[in-house]
């Protein structure tokens, strides 16, 4: 299920550039003392191939709501105030970002392990796929298959 | 009396390189056998062949959840079939 | 002694309010993939006491050699590419960034764990002083003692 | 012959709380006697003696290295006293 955004969160998915500056405002808080943020954005080559441009695809509600799932996970792991998770969509360029997570603390430990725990488990977790460009012809890129159970649960109630 | 045949629709959908070997990205279908995820991938691997050697490289969700194969479908579930994921 | 300026990297001492932005732009290049920063700012409070204000001084030119070692030491340590390591001294108000650290990597792994570390390194080692300034006065706040030498080697050069 | 006494002039200075408490931030100073850096301490100690329960949170810098306290101290040398660094 969809956790319902709490904590004054900006959990979304964009069709245009990310702002940073307008994250990093957001979560700022008095009571906090330091934010770490991660820039994720396109490089110029793959594998030694120089990269046009990218495409990105999501599974766009199921992103939404995989992306909730973490924030709730990080309120509950780490002692964290605010946090942006924001990932762009469609054709980005060459130093275009893609992803970009802020989070705030009172002490910077926790901002660390959030935020890298944030893009960690997006990478594994969300449904979104690369697709890359290049001279001679564009690929989906490698990605990593996220974990799922083995077996349904015997009695499900029904919905 | 005949065992009641019921039918199931479910929304599928494919992304990713699976959307293109599929050549669709979403359909609906009205199902009379399938009746687990496992099926209902076995039923479009019966139709586009290509796609069973992705079965190992493939997770499904089952109404915007991660699921297992062996998950048994409703009517008005949503399905998706996911190659491995690559944002960020 | 101190470092040379290498690899591009911004490296100060800042009297008036430091710009993030400016700080991300230039440590950005088409050939990464990631930047990770650090930004620590003041809190509105210090051991459950309200804060007025804070003031930083330092031993400058000792704390700006200081602050490059930390550079060559990340450089050495880490697959990164550009950094900017930048401290603001004197009167901070509420909210008012006084370290920001800025580093960009290929990947994302090298750019947390060299941010981490400068900002770790340089709560340690880095000749810089914090006055707190509270409703009914000031105080010098807490810090570390940075490690020093035990014994002077034995055959000094003449300088 | 008697020892040649000779004249060392250092730099010294003093931050945070330390400058609170000796009342300076910097001086230039002519040593006759003091010639290692736990010498110029205790120097200023006997000036104002409430430095002196400071001497175990104090690290020295001599050049604007850290140094030991046994540090040898020549013309022209700078000597820094520093308190806990709380930077950040």
């Amino acid at each position: 299920m969809t956790p319902p955004l709490t904590h004054d969160d900006i959990i979304e998915l964009l069709r245009e550039p990310i702002d940073p500056l307008l994250l990093i405002q957001h979560v700022r808080a008095r009571e906090d003392g330091a934010i770490v943020t991660f820039d994720g954005f396109v490089r110029n080559q793959s594998h030694n191939r120089p990269t046009l441009y990218l495409d990105y695809e999501a599974y766009e509600s199921m992103a939404v709501s995989k992306m909730r799932e973490i924030a709730a996970e990080l309120h509950k792991k780490y002692r964290i105030h605010h946090l942006a998770i924001v990932h762009r969509l469609g054709r980005l360029e060459i130093g275009e970002t893609s992803v970009f997570i802020a989070v705030s603390a009172p002490h910077r430990a926790a901002a660390f392990d959030a935020c890298r725990f944030a893009i960690d488990t997006l990478k594994r977790t969300v449904p979104i796929w690369k697709k890359e460009y290049f001279e001679d012809g564009a690929v989906w890129a490698d990605g990593e298959l996220p974990p799922a159970p083995v077996a349904t649960p015997r009695a499900e109630p029904a919905s | 009396m005949p065992p009641v045949s019921q039918t199931v629709r479910v929304k599928v959908l494919f992304f990713g390189r699976l959307k293109d070997v599929v050549g669709q990205s979403e359909e609906s279908l009205d199902l009379h056998d399938a009746s687990t995820i496992e099926q209902l991938f076995a039923l479009y691997s019966q139709r586009i062949p290509e796609l069973a050697k992705y079965r190992s490289s493939v997770v499904a969700s089952h109404n915007q959840e991660f699921a297992s194969w062996d998950a048994p479908l409703r009517s008005g579930d949503e399905v998706a079939f996911l190659p491995p994921v690559s944002g960020g």
